[in-house]
């Protein structure tokens, strides 16, 4: 699931310094999961800019649309098609992939991201959320027993953790953090492949990743 | 409402603060009568968006106020909403609201001089302002 | 035969038991003495610092609103029960009404009586905030026209004209087929213990006076010079756990303790001491509790026996300091006697109408396997009529009695 | 349909005198939505309501306005009138002219007054209907545990007519600590066999023995429970459950220094020794009981020690002696049960710090400052007593998180709130009775098992009961099922379901939702709507401040 976090005020309000009327789009999906762009963020988000706009003689206007998917084209322009037009900006609360769909389908009005997308993660507890894969596009998942050492170790090593292991498994960088490899070690201990940890694997080619990717479905 | 008319708005559980409101009124104990008191089932159903659109339509004060944090019927109501209040504390100040002009209150349905001491609080800081 | 019960006495505990009796079906009398149910702990203070302290006052409060708006229970306020006749499955309670001049339904405590009422302090007067039945009552030791003279001034102003000085006592007849006595207790008369001044020096007060103090200002001032008490004592069983009440009220170690958290939560400069004999700790999440206590608090091993007042106003405590094995001399602004609870005088005449007996301190006695079965059948106990305990117990007891009335009304159908 | 509100003033037998109440009905007519504005002297009396509902029944008003004081118990007066005239209960929105507006500010609050009625007003134009309906229970009952607890509940809930399902690897528990109980003459091995044989018999019970609870799914009055017995698995649907499953002891061995041929032994061995007199080679001089070492702060450590003590003081006549700190005497009769043991020449030594355990020459040494004599104590005895401290049973960890409930500051079941004691748990059917609670004497734990009994007769005798139906609703094509609002209940009403568009969302139960709206004010996606107090209504109210008179 795609996590991401609001930017601080400041940097929005900067943003859309120069614009009077704007709308702010939220997206159902993912960041409503993540609370940080759902219908609440955006009564949130709106409210705040109302406020900060209140001392000002002619304060901001503000629409208010939430879609149900911000990466689907067809469900940008049914909620937002005959919203644009009475704005001079568009403040998308979507992920990265929502802003730009909304900026490539209403070319003509500027559109900013008021969210910083973050990476690919799960929840750690209620509310908190935490980095589970980095989208390398060559999964090493089977060899490591399920546990990504390229997102979850800090240097990203492939070949078993590195000397620096606190006492306790904790990470050498980040003390609160457990070393993956540890993990690793331990889980595959439980399964009886260790074997899997005596092999020596390449590094990752990561210049070999054109940019952006591409998937094309057999069937398209 | 407009900020000048320094309007109070009291989020009240009706378990406890509510009760402490009518029992102040009802020994004829004297407050500001520019607090405004609204009726929740829990202090937990207080959420964030309620305290900004207060600010956003000119309250000048908002006082969310529900019962102790052991004696909640609804265990986590009050705990609940004190942590949604200090959020809604440090959106407030991104906007340069930052007087203290949200609070969270614990009361128990006897407290009615608690009640009437934070809502004099309350309106002495926004007439500070 | 419409099952129904008989409550008697409408404190925490009785209206537990009332509660749960209506909600299991079952058709309710709660028949209450004062002109206001509610009992001792509607009148208590909650003793929250910061986080609650579990003294569950505000369930009191709570359960007042339950049984006011319960559609099976009916309330009968300034009643006793004057006769029982019959047995199990269908007594016939006979309910003294004393007269109410004012009526319950037809009073919307407006105030205009009491607005203009001569006397002072008035006669005319609510017993309390949060009393139910809401109505104003008439105190007829001060008022004028109970007293001979011709003064109507508030039957006149009252708009809805719910003061009637002519209305006279009722009798009344219940048929109920179970009884639960939930009278309550009495707080000990702390004049009992001369040497300890309570009553002769005004800075010397009970916990029962704190928990007044407490519900109608919110803070503790010096009765003397209502400035803030830096020095306060408690004194640990005034009246329990001595030569003619050999039991512990359960409540006061708890009281004390709470009272001591809030008094040092409200000004922290205040010192706090606690004398006690065995202080009494157990108890869901008090553990906890204690260890705050003993950082702020100093407890003293040992109960002092006399309390004199010294020319400045300061109160001079004599005890024994069990610790250095001496006896100490110590001045405090304020000292709190925790008082005990102590049976009711008026059981003698219950327990002679219901045929139960009385336990040997005067309590009603129980069978020795059940805390809520009397030596008669179907009449059962509930709360500090049986025995002291502090409100979550008594609640638990009130329920306790509901079930078992509820088991013998299933059998005896 | 359109809203047509009629707003009932009501100005307490014209005692409220500082308010216009002219000036508040002319301006009270021109709200919105407002057709009808009616002034009366007293509205809580019959002869006030008469006139309202007549008054409701020209325009055909389909909303309710009631300004006047706070009594709460009129409102479900004017409800049922409401419900007389076929409007849904609903439709009523209070506002408090009295308690909060007129009694509590000097000078004129005819505003204050106006701007009150006018946030009902707004308030009033969104309510939405709510239906009433009976939801079916089961009247099944789950007994988990075999204890003294345990089998006394089954009993109780037999004694009320409803049916239970008692699980316990062995009938039995911790009344083996007891010799004998003070004032009762049955021993607590009788006790234990008469309630065997009354289980045994009783034909509401139903007994599986070495089982226990692996999952238990659904809401109060439908709980479907799978019980593990051995490898055959059994999955049974109950209304009601109540853990009876007892409590743990241990002697901590930093306390006793606890060496194989140092004669420090446990309530249970003294009692098993007491009757069987053999067991000793020669008659014990003298015996020492500990407490307040481990715990200072439980009951059932003191109410063994001192029924042991004079068992041994009657049965051996040997010396006791009881080291203690502050000894817990709030129950019931253990004063008299303190006192009468004095008076046999039990002798009680109070210590401030703990006291210093040791062997000498096959016997045990104490030694400690006993504080009414002021001076140093050593005490050899034959056989040292040692303080258990209480536990809770393993597997509480494992049960308490499987049904989303929490556990004490010591471990033990049930929350430390206040609303929840005697026995009930945060949510609703699930009960918890005896020494899995905590700590607790004998006549606690019969009051808990009786209130137990009756809190759940109430909630299943009548077979039904009443709900308001989705009163708090999940909107399923909003709900994104991020199971925020699953993990924020604190009464676990809210669990996940597949809807018939084959999609995963949150439901909330009706019976086990307590109405408390922290999980409509969380929803991420907007997803939940409280009916009364749902978010249009609450921001209406704010609305109404201050809008221009």
């Amino acid at each position: 699931m795609i996590i991401a976090q609001r930017k601080p005020l400041e940097e929005i309000k900067n943003m859309l310094s120069g614009y009077k009327n704007i709308l702010v789009a939220g997206c159902r999906t993912c960041v409503t999961i993540c609370w940080a762009g759902g219908e609440k963020e955006v009564g949130i988000l709106s409210s705040q800019l109302k406020l900060a706009s209140s001392g000002e003689r002619n304060g901001l206007s503000i629409l208010e649309a939430t879609v149900e998917r911000q990466c689907e084209k067809e469900m940008v322009i049914d909620e937002l098609g005959d919203k644009v037009p009475e704005v001079e900006a568009i403040l998308s609360m979507g992920c990265g992939a929502g802003v730009q769909t909304v900026a490539d389908i209403f070319e003509g009005k500027p559109v900013f991201p008021a969210l910083n997308t973050t990476f690919v993660g799960m929840p750690e507890k209620e509310g908190a959320w935490v980095e589970m894969c980095g989208a390398c596009g060559d999964c090493f998942l089977d060899r490591s027993g399920g546990i990504c050492p390229v997102v979850r170790c800090a240097k990203g090593l492939l070949n078993g953790p590195c000397g620096g292991t606190r006492r306790g498994g904790k990470c050498e960088i980040d003390p609160e953090k457990e070393c993956a490899w540890v993990l690793i070690y331990r889980r595959l201990e439980k399964q009886g492949r260790l074997d899997l940890m005596r092999k020596y694997y390449e590094p990752k080619n990561y210049r070999a990743v054109k940019r952006p990717g591409r998937v094309k479905a057999a069937t398209a | 409402m407009n900020r000048e008319d320094n309007k109070i708005v009291a989020f009240c559980c009706e378990h406890s603060a509510y009760q402490a409101a009518n029992k102040a009124g009802r020994t004829r104990l004297y407050y500001p009568d520019n607090v405004r008191i609204i009726r929740v089932p829990c202090a937990g159903r207080v959420d964030v968006q309620h305290i900004l659109k207060a600010f956003e339509k000119g309250a000048a004060g908002v006082l969310v106020m529900g019962c102790q944090e052991g004696a909640c019927q609804h265990l986590t109501g009050s705990t609940r909403a004190k942590e949604r209040v200090k959020y809604a504390e440090s959106l407030l100040k991104e906007v340069g609201i930052d007087g203290g002009e949200v609070r969270m209150v614990n009361l128990a349905p006897d407290m009615a001089q608690r009640f009437i001491r934070e809502v004099k609080e309350m309106a002495e800081k926004i007439e500070g302002r | 035969m419409e099952r129904s019960s008989l409550v008697i006495g409408g404190g925490v505990a009785g209206m537990a038991a009332a509660l749960m009796l209506a909600d299991g079906g079952c058709q309710v009398y709660l028949v209450e003495r004062e002109p206001s149910i509610g009992g001792w702990a509607a009148s208590f203070c909650c003793k929250a610092t910061e986080v609650c302290t579990k003294c569950s006052v505000c369930l009191v409060h709570q359960k007042l609103n339950e049984v006011a708006s319960h559609p099976r229970i009916s309330i009968l306020t300034n009643s006793t029960v004057t006769g029982i006749t019959g047995k199990i499955g269908n007594f016939r309670a006979e309910v003294f009404q004393k007269r109410r001049y004012v009526s319950p339904e037809r009073c919307i405590t407006c105030g205009v009586c009491a607005e203009v009422c001569p006397t002072e302090p008035k006669a005319m007067y609510l017993p309390f905030p949060e009393a139910s039945p809401y109505s104003y009552v008439v105190d007829e030791t001060r008022c004028l026209r109970l007293k001979g003279e011709s003064c109507n001034l508030c039957q006149e102003r009252c708009p809805t004209n719910a003061i009637d000085f002519r209305g006279r006592s009722k009798r009344q007849e219940l048929s109920v087929s179970t009884i639960i006595v939930a009278t309550g207790f009495e707080v000990f008369d702390a004049r009992e213990i001369g040497s300890l001044g309570y009553r002769r020096y005004p800075n010397v007060l009970t916990g029962l006076d704190l928990e007044r103090i407490f519900n109608r200002e919110g803070s503790l001032k010096l009765p003397s010079n209502e400035k803030e008490p830096q020095k306060i004592a408690f004194i640990q069983c005034v009246g329990s756990r001595d030569e003619n009440h050999c039991y512990c009220s359960q409540a006061c170690c708890k009281y004390a303790m709470r009272f001591a958290r809030l008094i040092k939560y409200q000004n922290p400069n205040t010192e706090v001491s606690i004398f006690y004999i065995d202080l009494q700790t157990a108890g869901k999440g008090f553990a906890e509790f204690y260890e705050e206590c003993k950082e702020s608090i100093r407890f003293i091993r040992g109960v002092p026996v006399e309390i004199l007042e010294v020319h400045s106003g300061e109160l001079e405590v004599k005890f024994e300091n069990i610790l250095e094995g001496k006896v100490n001399r110590e001045t405090f602004d304020l000292v709190v006697l925790s008082v005990g609870m102590v049976p009711r005088k008026d059981s003698w005449d219950l327990a002679r109408i219901l045929g139960i007996n009385l336990g040997e301190y005067g309590f009603f006695s129980i069978q020795p396997l059940d805390s809520t079965e009397t030596n008669v059948e179907g009449v059962f106990l509930a709360g500090t009529c049986q025995g002291a305990k502090d409100i979550p117990d008594s609640i638990a007891h009130g329920m306790a009695a509901a079930k078992r009335a509820t088991e013998v009304l299933a059998r005896c159908k | 349909m359109q809203v047509r509100i009629g707003i009932f003033i009501c100005d307490c037998g014209k005692s409220l005198s500082n308010i216009d109440f002219t000036k508040v009905r002319e301006r009270a007519e021109k709200f919105q939505d407002v057709v009808y504005v009616d002034l009366s002297s007293s509205l809580c009396l019959e002869e006030g309501q008469k006139n309202m509902l007549s008054a409701i029944r020209e325009p055909d008003i389909n909303r309710v306005v009631i300004a006047g004081c706070s009594s709460e118990l009129k409102e479900n007066v004017f409800g049922k009138a409401l419900e007389e005239l076929g409007l849904n209960y609903n439709f009523l929105s209070l506002a408090n002219i009295r308690e909060q507006c007129s009694w509590t500010h000097e000078g004129d609050v005819t505003d204050k007054a106006l701007e009150l009625i006018r946030m009902a007003a707004n308030k009033a134009r969104f309510l939405q209907p709510v239906e009433k309906n009976y939801i079916p229970v089961n009247k099944e009952v789950l007994v988990v545990g075999g204890g003294f607890s345990g089998m006394k509940s089954a009993l109780e809930l037999s004694g009320l007519g409803l049916r239970t399902t008692l699980l316990e690897a062995v009938l039995g528990g911790k009344l083996g600590e007891f010799e004998s109980f003070y004032g009762i003459e049955a021993t607590p091995e009788e006790m234990l066999s008469s309630m065997r044989k009354a289980v045994a018999g009783d034909e509401n019970i139903k007994v599986l023995t070495s089982a226990e609870v692996t999952k238990v799914e659904g809401q109060a009055g439908d709980f479907t429970v799978s019980i593990g017995r051995g490898e055959e698995k059994v999955c049974q649907s109950f209304g009601a459950i109540i853990f009876a499953t007892g409590y743990m002891t241990e002697i901590l061995p930093q306390d006793f220094q606890l060496k194989p041929d140092v004669n420090i032994i446990s309530q249970r061995k003294l009692v098993e020794m007491l009757q069987a007199p053999g067991e000793f080679e020669r008659r014990p001089r003298t015996i020492g009981f500990v407490l307040d070492v481990s715990n200072e702060n439980s009951r059932l450590p003191v109410l063994s020690t001192l029924n042991n003590a004079l068992a041994v003081k009657k049965r051996l006549g040997s010396e006791v002696y009881v080291f203690c700190k502050s000894l817990k005497v709030d129950s019931e009769g253990v004063e008299k049960l303190y006192r009468e043991a004095r008076e046999r020449g039990v002798v009680f030594l109070k210590f401030e710090e703990r006291p210093r355990i040791s062997k000498e020459d096959g016997r045990v040494r104490v030694e400690a400052r006993d504080l009414l004599l002021g001076e140093e104590v050593t005490l050899l005895c034959d056989f040292l007593v040692a303080e258990e401290k209480v536990l809770p049973p393993e597997g509480t960890e494992a049960l308490s998180s499987m049904l989303n409930i929490g556990t004490d500051s010591g471990g033990f079941y049930q929350d430390e709130n206040v609303h929840l004691y005697p026995v009930a748990s945060e949510r609703k059917g699930i009960f918890f009775v005896g020494g899995c609670k905590g700590d607790s004497d004998f006549t606690r734990i019969s009051m808990d098992i009786s209130s137990a009994a009756m809190s759940i007769y109430k909630l299943l005798c009548p077979g039904k009961v009443m709900v308001e139906v989705e009163k708090v609703k999940v909107e399923s094509e909003r709900c994104r099922a991020c199971l925020t609002c699953v993990r924020v209940c604190p009464h676990g009403a809210i669990q996940m379901v597949r809807v018939d568009t084959e999609k995963e969302v949150a439901k909330i139960y009706d019976l086990a939702c307590d109405g408390c709206g922290i999980c409509a004010a969380i929803c991420p996606a907007k997803a939940i709507r409280f009916e009364g107090y749902a978010d249009e209504q609450i921001l209406a109210e704010v609305e109404a401040i201050g809008e221009s008179l």
